[in-house]
């Protein structure tokens, strides 16, 4: 035997996986050698190295259980550098890469010295629920002590603390024949699809196909090997068009109408991956038939101290050995109740490891395997139960008995191999929305009637006999059997489940090991009333580890059946959710994260705003300039400067983001009325009016100008954030309530870049750039449309005005947008005009007592309350909302109504959504009766204004009123909701 | 009358090009195009300007020339021709039996073509686009990630890909991030 | 993510392209500002939510643009029926038919 | 009934607690009830727990069809707040707030309520607005809510992503600091294990398929997979199967279903303190005693009695978590799961009395439910005992929908422009 650290457990000329260049990597910082295609754990394993974490509760120490995705002590921390570190690692899963550095995880100050493990000590108090009986009294020590003491204590690994620099990616993808799992089930049924000239998925989560072909050495398929049937099947898939091979690929979870989602890793095994080379990819896969083989999982038997470093599924020791050349140990005894066990053992044995005991479990079993282990001298005990182990940071000795007490006996041992028998993998079966159906003689879950198009074969069918599972694969894929010469195939014969012996009552006898759940625990549990497995799952934390029950369920489910004295199937299955394993968050983000987590918006206008030093504000997708500060200006100063530009010369202002919806057709008219308080049947061609829409409830859903540009159409404009949602409420209307009428509807808002110019040489700046078009007061007065060109480009130009000033808005075509505004500015600049951004804007047209919707209004503000009445077409017949403005509470006296308010100190700027109350004296909850929806100050008039909903607002102009701040009260007296120039008269300018 | 240069349209992703080893993405020229809505009859009719029928089949489209007419709902068509301007396409005169509206400068379009080009959509895409369920001359409005587009595969292996202007350079980014992977 | 066939586009289509849009067959009567405040209520807020058979309406947004309607299981979420807006409402007798 | 404390519990470590008793009875039915509450989740535990304790209603059935504790109560995110804008949200939520910070100590069982703080997120002008808004009604209301930078909303929440170059950047967060997390399954069991104690007879399995009602009109009992059973007095408290139920009395309900999923990622050391919310970029997250880190956001948007949810809703779900905290994108999805939330027109519940003398209701919680069981049960125990509301949810009729005096948070919080 080598030195120790030396790889002196690799079993030379043994393993299929591994190949001849050696790698090295380190572990808790230690340097340690591997092969190539080894696992962490087969790695850290043919170093002679066992113990590889710490539990979560008592932090026993803890090794390897199994060598796939069940397991559920060896989870490392496994770092590439300080933002490519990953928790969780199970190292039966990672592949070694050379320099790959790994961590063990929930230990302090070292895995091999664990204070934690006090709690070991203290284990009798930490029964299951324990913290739900105590940390009660005194309540405020539950702050100070109890619950930072348990908060500390939560986790295994190490939350990554910076962004992760790797690229993730998506594919959809559709196939007529998806197939989970690629071992002996998966190829063959692959092999025979592809006959079909079907498209055919195949995954499968490990690196190489071939399932347990790979850890069986003794099968004979057609003469071949197992792994040599795997790569031969492999390679014929791999050759064909209509195949897709997806390795390192697991089938995560079930979604509805056959979809499967599959996350493929892709350089995790990598030393040095590229550094674009994509980490992870998600799958979505749409199938016309899932085949599902994901073969079944092994069980640890249930025995006190059966959790030391040392211990493991026989099947991992099996896999170890031959797919790693790896011996898990120079002295093993094997605990089962079935015989796959057998194998593992005479495979051992076979390579001169000393096999000192099979302690068997069943009283009965098959001659043929007595008599192979007595030919390798192996002893076998029947009828008997380990008792216990010993050693501190790895077994160093088992203690067994007859199942009765009698000849107990203790040997030396530095392994211990057990096997309870397989449980038949039913997560993605169960995850279709299928029925696990109970199967009394085997004592085992399988998959019942399917409810999508999908099928299990092999082990998770609960078929075990190859020349069965080769007889399934041809049936799920409509095939004729194909005929085979299987020799040497294993026997699955026996299992249990639960505890053995007396161990629900005595010492530990582990069932879920990450979470340190013992029978004893379950015991606990059934004795407190929780009588269903969810309740028992929960007051337990049983099955719910990383490795989500794979190990845990069934046996924790026989427990309690045992105890309630109920069938299994009473007592219930857990349901399994997605994912089959835990998956990074990565992988399901995708693409979608930095600029491509939501599209950014901007207007044709917005990069000559960013060269212009404007600041961004976001409103829903799109980007807007808020305003455009000067050199020293904040941005208070900046506003002011707008505004009063605006007012006394003028300003240029990007309406881009408005919502625009061409509205067309010979019942264009009819349509609006509908959807409008408003009547539409007296507007003419070439005018504009104010419209206000609303839901069937009478709240204001939206708001915005409409241009009649001839009798058929109508230039619709909405909020920014507004019109997708109008469009489809149009839309709604349209198709299905007034389906007779002939209009259409087309979103036009990208279509048009749009210009606002305001202020009182607005129309000084644009006249000489408009062509086709007489924009003098007289002949295009306020509310106007007229199509036009504008510096040559085909443009739709409206007289309108939410400042309050002589105002136009120039819609031009997109690509144009920039050009047209740059003409613009170069005629504005000179005259002393400014440009302004939306916080002007929304100064402006306050003053002017203009609402913005969703800001002086919510969803449950009706057009009344906001004092537009008037754009209420009481006379029409119908329109959308009418009805619901007529309900008692609409209609009720004393809502709340869109009002002015007058800071008593004209300096104070009044905090928007600052609350209202008319007697602040009174005590806490204090009644209110509104609140400020938009508060400024105002530049142009020296003062601060707002608007505010108050209750009976408009009976109360000129009264005093108060907003409660937290260090004072303001007072207020309400007015009218128009600031400045009231007669309105700067618009006609 | 003053004149501002507007003899080139631009959009925020006008020029833009990649190219690898499996696909080339690049940002098509400007367009003319018509969102089309009409009864039959006003479809038929428009056809007869256009001289060219306009497809009444679900998702298919049809082309002449400059000139493709792309079927998007039962009473939608888009329009799109890469040559003539828009003033060449549109109906002169307003029809009971049809809307014509003109929507060139509300998308941009990108041409994506090579071997990775179906791999490198159905990284955002969720329809199926192989060939037997999206064959060539293919039209539909779907999803690509958060943004609504126009698909139209044009030939084996390229499609065109209309997105609303606005949304163009998340689309471009998201076409990049296909194009990485569209070898596999 | 569901699959559902648009009776438009007369394909299946990826759930990505709809938007839900309630419960159907909900009639807007001519005479609206005539109904009582019940009426309004059963009208606007009142809904089946059936564990079992939904009468629904989607809209193609992402796609023809359409809203059409739809029967669908609650609990199973698969789809028994499409059919165009403003076609009539399967009768109890057809629905009974689909659910075989 | 044991009582359940460290030195009770430190005996039973001698013994290998094997002195423990079951937390509550398993009975079979009795032939009637004064009281049957339908549904054994938070609320409807709790309401059997108040109506024994507070108003000394003798004899009480829950009747649940699965296991108690098994639907909304045992598949929510946890969270607990109490700011809500409007008057009679904040009066029901805070009353449940007050009730929760002394729930542990009055059930004798520690549901390990954690005040850790609640943070709701700003990330543009509207948001802030609508932020200082329930701020200011909070204070006049008695509620705690304050401002925070986005610096300090940093200090407060480490992982917090607050550049100013992200998508949605952060411009500041409303922290409610008594808000927090609590232990679900506790609740249910500990108002369980009481109620039980005082007599309210606990029975699973046993699925409502009928409501009987007299000629005249009133409610008689309840058919159950277990059989008849009778009642002067029936309380629904089903979440999402309420329009199921009432259903069965001839009363149609203003509510939808949806299925509403949750995740959970493995666990890691604390990492993150608080519990964080936005609603631009939509998602929720917190951090479990155990280490995972507690995820949720918004529902399908189809109707579902189905407890699954689609792969693109938790794809959008993690996107958000992503974007304002990138360091977590390497952590693993461990498991998700879905429930069935009942949401009214008004996204606030129903509490209230029915059209049907002895019928009482109390649903539609949304997804929502869970911060407000205590004070939900209280109300509603009050509601049934005396036959009229409480004050604090005297607003939560069903007859706001015909009159239009709804009470709409979300509205409230309008996103337009």
């Amino acid at each position: 035997m080598k030195p120790s650290g030396q790889q002196q457990f690799r079993v030379p000329g043994r393993g299929s996986r591994i190949g001849a260049r050696s790698v090295s990597f380190s572990f808790d910082g230690k340097a340690y050698e591997a092969l190539e295609g080894d696992t962490l754990a087969s790695a850290l394993l043919a170093n002679g190295v066992h113990l590889m974490g710490r539990s979560f509760k008592y932090h026993r120490p803890r090794g390897v259980l199994a060598a796939g995705v069940e397991e559920s002590n060896a989870l490392m921390q496994i770092s590439r550098d300080s933002a490519r570190t990953t928790p969780n690692v199970r190292a039966s899963v990672q592949e070694v890469y050379d320099g790959l550095q790994a961590q063990s995880q929930n230990r302090f100050p070292t895995l091999n010295f664990d204070i934690g493990g006090i709690n070991n000590l203290l284990s009798p108090f930490f029964a299951a629920g324990f913290y739900y009986k105590t940390f009660k009294w005194p309540a405020a020590a539950w702050d100070k002590i109890y619950e930072p003491f348990i908060r500390r204590a939560a986790g295994l690994g190490q939350a990554p603390a910076e962004e992760d620099p790797d690229r993730y990616s998506n594919r959809f993808a559709h196939c007529d024949v998806l197939i989970i799992g690629g071992g002996a089930a998966g190829l063959m049924a692959a092999k025979l699809a592809t006959r079909k000239k079907q498209s055919i998925i195949i995954c499968d989560e490990n690196p190489q196909f071939g399932g347990w072909l790979l850890s069986d050495t003794d099968i004979r398929i057609d003469g071949k090997s197992g792994p040599d049937w795997a790569a031969e099947a492999v390679a014929e898939l791999a050759a064909m068009d209509n195949v897709r091979l997806l390795n390192r690929t697991t089938g995560i979870g079930y979604f509805q109408q056959n979809m499967m989602v599959l996350n493929q890793r892709i350089t995790e095994h990598q030393s040095k991956p590229a550094p674009d080379e994509t980490r992870e990819r998600m799958w979505q896969v749409r199938a016309g038939k899932i085949i599902i083989a994901q073969g079944a999982i092994e069980r640890h038997m249930v025995f006190p101290d059966n959790d030391r470093p040392g211990i493991m599924q026989a099947s991992a020791a099996q896999s170890f050995l031959n797919k790693y050349g790896v011996a898990v140990g120079s002295q093993i005894a094997v605990y089962t109740a079935c015989d796959t066990a057998y194998a593992a053992a005479f495979d051992l044995a076979e390579e001169g490891v000393n096999i000192p005991i099979i302690v068997e479990h069943r009283t009965d079993i098959a001659d043929d395997l007595l008599a192979q282990a007595n030919e390798l001298g192996i002893r076998v005990i029947t009828g008997a139960v380990v008792e216990g182990t010993g050693g501190k940071l790895r077994i160093n000795s088992v203690t067994f008995a007859k199942q009765n007490g009698n000849d107990r006996e203790t040997i030396d041992v530095d392994a211990l191999i057990t096997s309870a028998g397989w449980t038949p993998s039913l997560h993605l079966y169960s995850q279709s929305r299928g029925k696990p159906q109970w199967d009394e003689d085997t004592q085992r879950f399988l998959p019942g009637e399917s409810p999508q198009e999908c099928v299990s074969i092999g082990a998770c069918n609960g078929t075990d006999d190859l020349a069965d599972i080769f007889a399934e694969a041809a049936k799920c894929t409509g095939s004729r059997a194909t005929k085979h010469v299987i020799e040497d195939d294993v026997s699955t014969m026996g299992g249990l489940i639960g505890a053995t012996g007396s161990s629900a009552d005595k010492g530990k006898a582990f069932v879920d090991f990450q979470n340190d759940v013992t029978a004893k625990d379950i015991a606990l549990a059934v004795r407190e009333g929780m009588h269903s497995i969810e309740h028992v799952k929960r007051y337990t934390t049983n099955g719910m580890a990383t490795d989500q029950g794979k190990l845990s369920n069934m046996h924790g489910l026989a427990i309690a059946s045992k105890l309630l004295k109920k069938p299994i199937p009473a007592v219930g299955l857990t349901t399994f959710r997605p994912p089959y394993t835990p998956t990074t968050f990565g992988s399901f983000v995708g693409h979608s994260r930095g600029n491509l987590f939501d599209p950014t918006r901007q207007t044709p206008i917005h990069a000559w705003a960013d060269e212009n030093g404007a600041e961004f504000e976001p409103v829903s997708q799109w980007q807007r300039a808020w305003y455009f500060p000067r050199s020293g200006e904040d941005m208070h100063q900046a506003v002011d400067r707008e505004c009063q530009t605006v007012r006394s010369v003028a300003g240029v202002f990007d309406a881009s983001t408005l919502g625009k919806i061409e509205v067309v057709g010979p019942d264009a008219a009819a349509f609006m009325n509908i959807i409008y308080t408003n009547g539409w049947d007296k507007l003419k061609p070439g005018r504009a009016k104010y419209g206000i829409m609303c839901r069937e409830d009478g709240f204001i859903y939206d708001d915005g100008v409409v241009g009649k540009l001839s009798n058929n159409r109508f230039h619709v404009t909405t909020t920014t954030g507004g019109a997708p949602r109008v469009l489809n409420h149009m839309e709604d209307y349209l198709q299905t309530e007034f389906p007779e009428m002939r209009v259409w509807l087309t979103s036009t808002s990208e279509q048009w870049a749009t210009i606002a110019v305001q202020g009182p040489k607005a129309r000084e700046i644009i006249e000489p750039l408009v062509n086709g078009a007489d924009i003098s007061n007289e002949k295009f007065p306020h509310m106007s449309v007229v199509e036009c060109k504008v510096c040559g480009v085909a443009a739709r130009l409206f007289r309108i005005s939410f400042t309050g000033e002589l105002g136009f808005e120039i819609n031009v075509p997109a690509d144009h947008g920039r050009a047209v505004w740059e003409a613009v500015w170069a005629r504005a600049e000179p005259l002393g005009a400014c440009a302004y951004g939306t916080e002007a804007m929304h100064v402006m047209r306050a003053e002017k007592g203009y609402i913005i919707v969703g800001q002086d209004t919510d969803g449950t503000v009706t057009p009344y309350d906001a004092g537009l009445s008037w754009a209420i077409a009481k006379a029409k017949p119908d329109f959308v909302g009418k009805r619901g403005l007529q309900r008692p509470d609409l209609m009720s006296e004393g809502r709340r109504q869109l009002v002015g308010l007058a800071t008593k100190d004209p300096s104070k700027v009044l905090e928007e959504g600052a609350q209202i109350v008319a007697d602040p004296t009174r005590p806490i909850p204090m009644k209110m009766i509104g609140f400020v929806t938009s508060s400024y100050w105002s530049g142009t008039l020296g003062k601060s204004i707002a608007l505010a909903l108050i209750e009976d607002g408009n009976n109360l102009i000129g009264k005093s009123l108060y907003a409660p701040m937290a260090d004072e009260v303001i007072e207020v007296e309400v007015t009218g909701t128009v600031f400045y120039d009231t007669k309105g008269e700067r618009l006609h300018g | 009358m003053a004149k501002a240069n507007v003899a080139t349209r631009d959009n925020p992703t006008s020029g833009n090009r990649l190219a690898n080893a499996s696909v080339s993405i690049e940002s098509a020229p400007p367009a003319s195009r018509i969102s089309f809505r009409a009864t039959p009859k006003g479809a038929k009719d428009f056809g007869k300007t256009l001289d060219l029928d306009l497809p009444v089949k679900p998702g298919q489209s049809t082309s002449k020339s400059t000139l493709s007419a792309l079927w998007i709902g039962p009473d939608e068509w888009l329009i799109i021709d890469t040559k003539n301007p828009i003033d060449k396409l549109m109906p002169r005169r307003e029809n009971a039996n049809f809307c014509a509206t003109d929507i060139s400068h509300r998308n941009v379009a990108f041409i994506v073509s090579g071997n990775g080009a179906e791999n490198t959509l159905c990284a955002s895409c969720p329809r199926d686009l192989s060939l037997s369920a999206f064959p060539v001359g293919s039209a539909s409005r779907t999803i690509f990630g958060k943004a609504e587009v126009v698909l139209l595969r044009t030939g084996k292996t390229s499609f065109r890909l209309e997105c609303w202007r606005s949304f163009s350079p998340y689309v471009w980014d998201l076409l990049v991030d296909g194009a990485h992977d569209a070898h596999i | 993510m569901l699959v559902i066939h648009c009776p438009y586009c007369q394909a299946d289509r990826p759930e990505l392209e709809f938007a839900n849009a309630g419960e159907a067959h909900i009639v807007r009567p001519d005479n609206m500002a005539e109904m009582t405040d019940a009426e309004f209520e059963k009208m606007f807020f009142v809904r089946q939510n059936p564990k079992g058979v939904n009468l629904e309406r989607w809209r193609h947004i992402h796609g023809c643009g359409r809203f059409f309607n739809a029967i669908r299981h609650t609990v199973s979420d698969k789809f028994l029926k499409v059919y165009k807006a403003g076609e009539s409402r399967p009768s109890d007798a057809e629905i009974a038919e689909l659910m075989k | 009934m044991r009582n359940f404390n460290a030195l009770n519990l430190a005996r039973e470590a001698l013994r290998g607690h094997k002195g423990w008793g079951q937390q509550w009875r398993n009975p079979e039915p009795k032939k009637s009830y004064d009281v049957i509450i339908v549904g054994a989740g938070g609320h409807g535990l709790g309401t059997a727990y108040y109506l024994a304790k507070e108003h000394g209603v003798k004899n009480i059935a829950v009747l649940e069809k699965g296991w108690l504790g098994g639907g909304n109560t045992g598949r929510n995110t946890t969270i607990i707040r109490s700011n809500y804008l409007y008057d009679e949200s904040a009066g029901l939520y805070n009353h449940a707030l007050n009730l929760w910070e002394n729930l542990s100590q009055e059930l004798n069982y520690n549901v390990m309520f954690s005040q850790r703080g609640v943070m709701m997120l700003a990330h543009n002008v509207h948001d802030v607005q609508s932020a200082q808004r329930h701020i200011h009604a909070n204070r006049l209301n008695g509620v705690d809510n304050e401002w925070l930078t986005p610096q300090q909303a940093k200090d407060y929440c480490p992982p917090l992503n607050i550049s100013k170059s992200s998508r949605y950047p952060v411009m500041g967060a409303a922290l409610q600091r008594r808000g927090g997390v609590a232990r679900h399954d506790a609740v249910a069991w500990g108002y369980a294990r009481q109620a039980s104690a005082m007599g309210v007879d606990i029975i699973q399995n046993c699925e409502v398929t009928g409501i009987n009602r007299a000629t005249s009109g009133e409610v008689t009992g309840v058919e159950t997979t277990k059989g008849p059973i009778g009642a002067k007095q029936v309380g629904i408290v089903a979440a999402g199967h309420t329009s199921v139920l009432m259903e069965m009395a001839g009363v149609q309900m203003p509510l939808e279903s949806y299925p509403l999923q949750a995740l959970v990622s493995e666990p890691v050391k604390p990492v993150f303190p608080c519990v964080a919310m936005s609603n631009a970029v939509h998602a929720y997250i917190s951090q479990s005693d155990k280490g995972e880190l507690v995820i949720g956001a918004g529902t399908d948007s189809y109707l579902s009695y189905s407890q699954t949810g689609s792969m693109h809703i938790l794809q959008h779900t993690l996107d958000a978590i992503i974007e304002l905290y990138p360091m977590f994108n390497r952590m693993k999805m461990l498991r998700t799961w879905g429930g069935i939330v009942d949401v009214t027109p008004d996204r606030s519940p129903i509490l209230a009395k029915t059209p049907v003398k002895g019928l009482y209701v109390n649903c539609g919680w949304g997804t929502g439910g869970f911060k407000a069981t205590p004070g939900s049960a209280n109300v509603f125990a009050h509601t049934i005992a005396k036959d009229e509301p409480h004050s604090i949810n005297a607003g939560f009729t069903l007859e706001r929908f015909r009159n239009g005096r709804l009470i709409d948070e979300a509205a409230a919080a309008a996103v337009a422009h």
